[in-house]
């Protein structure tokens, strides 16, 4: 699946977009995070705080208990601040 | 109609041909954002504003915004909705977004056009950083634009 | 700024000029109301408006809406105000008025441009009377207009 | 004092503008309306009701009861519809 790192998650992160195959298990959005965290320091640094992401699935806003599938292109990224 | 542009737009030209021929309009309500060149809110926020970067996430940012246009259109008697969002390098003064409502009464083109600019400002996936003297800071959201979108939310 | 005139405008111009210049405006709402060809909200009212004419009382038409700008500033913090009313003779598709305001902060503008055009429907002396394929007859007060007019009294 | 009437009231009472000198003890916009009333059948009609009815002396909306002067203008017309 393909992830996306928007605003500071990206520079913390230090990318803006990887590809990741997630072991069996990974199933929903939380629990992609918490495999997520295990790959780096930034990884783990930029999911430290939940409650300043916030995450798509498929270009739909989604909670963290959502459901992920191969294909899924999923996108973290801070509150937004446009307009 | 949603356009997401790096380029700059023509507000006055945007409504002359948006407010054009409907014998139907009674009222066309129109927001126009732009960059300020100070930080106005925060106490102590002195560093001058020199300009902005937006960015967004192209795809979900339309995706997003058609869908706000579509909940507006279902809420109020629109005849025509227009939202312009720029992207990228914005110098203060620099126009950022548009939004215009056209309905039959005045009461829909005026809550049309500022619920489509508080959904906005809560739902289209677009970040600022902030240019300013004292460096770069990612715009932080603020509860009051939450406050403003949750109260359009039906109860 | 006041204006009260029978010649059209031109609400692209009147934006562009509106909006220039101030590095502290962070948002300009504008209404922009029209002549409908229809008789929209009564029941049975199925003639066709072909077109109106505006009586004022001029003098007190300045000073009302003077008044009514002056009202707005005290209980917003707006850069600038611009309204536009015409008089005269107008056909169906003609612009009737235009309200600007121009704000640091999206809400005041919003605010403000919704309660100029509220409290001009009830205080300033216009009187339409419209010119429909039956005859013609002057329009009478809404209580919507009063009710919206009202929202806007201190509690 | 100057006497102007809008909208259908100029109609109904057949002139838009009239200039009248009310004989002593009329000191209100009320009391100046009930003497209106006597000048003719338009005016009469033209005050008949006085719920559509609207006031302002010099340029400012006044209730009925609001005191009258010499040299005054005195204008009545119906509910504002502009907009």
């Amino acid at each position: 699946m393909n992830i996306l790192y928007f605003a500071w998650l990206r520079g913390t992160v230090g990318q803006g977009e990887e590809r990741v195959t997630p072991p069996a298990g990974i199933t929903t959005v939380g629990s992609l995070v918490a495999w997520l965290k295990t790959r780096s320091d930034g990884h783990a640094l930029a999911f430290a705080d939940l409650t300043v992401v916030r995450v798509a699935v498929n270009q739909d806003y989604v909670g963290w208990d959502h459901p992920i599938a191969t294909g899924d292109e999923i996108a973290f990224f801070p509150p937004v601040t446009g307009g | 109609m949603i356009r997401v542009q790096a380029d700059d737009f023509d507000p006055g030209a945007e409504l002359a041909a948006f407010s054009a021929g409907n014998g139907k309009v009674g009222g066309v309500c129109m927001f126009l954002g732009l960059v300020r060149d100070y930080l106005g809110d925060e106490p102590g926020a002195a560093a001058n504003v020199r300009g902005m970067t937006l960015e967004h996430y192209p795809g979900m940012t339309e995706r997003q915004l058609a869908a706000i246009e579509a909940e507006a259109r279902d809420r109020w008697p629109l005849h025509e909705v227009l939202i312009i969002h720029r992207y990228g390098r914005l110098e203060a003064g620099a126009r950022i977004v548009l939004v215009a409502t056209a309905s039959s009464h005045r009461e829909a083109a005026f809550q049309s056009c500022h619920f489509l600019m508080d959904w906005l400002k809560t739902k289209a996936p677009f970040w600022k950083i902030e240019h300013t003297d004292g460096g770069d800071q990612w715009v932080a959201a603020k509860d009051q634009d939450d406050c403003a979108a949750d109260r359009w939310n039906k109860k």
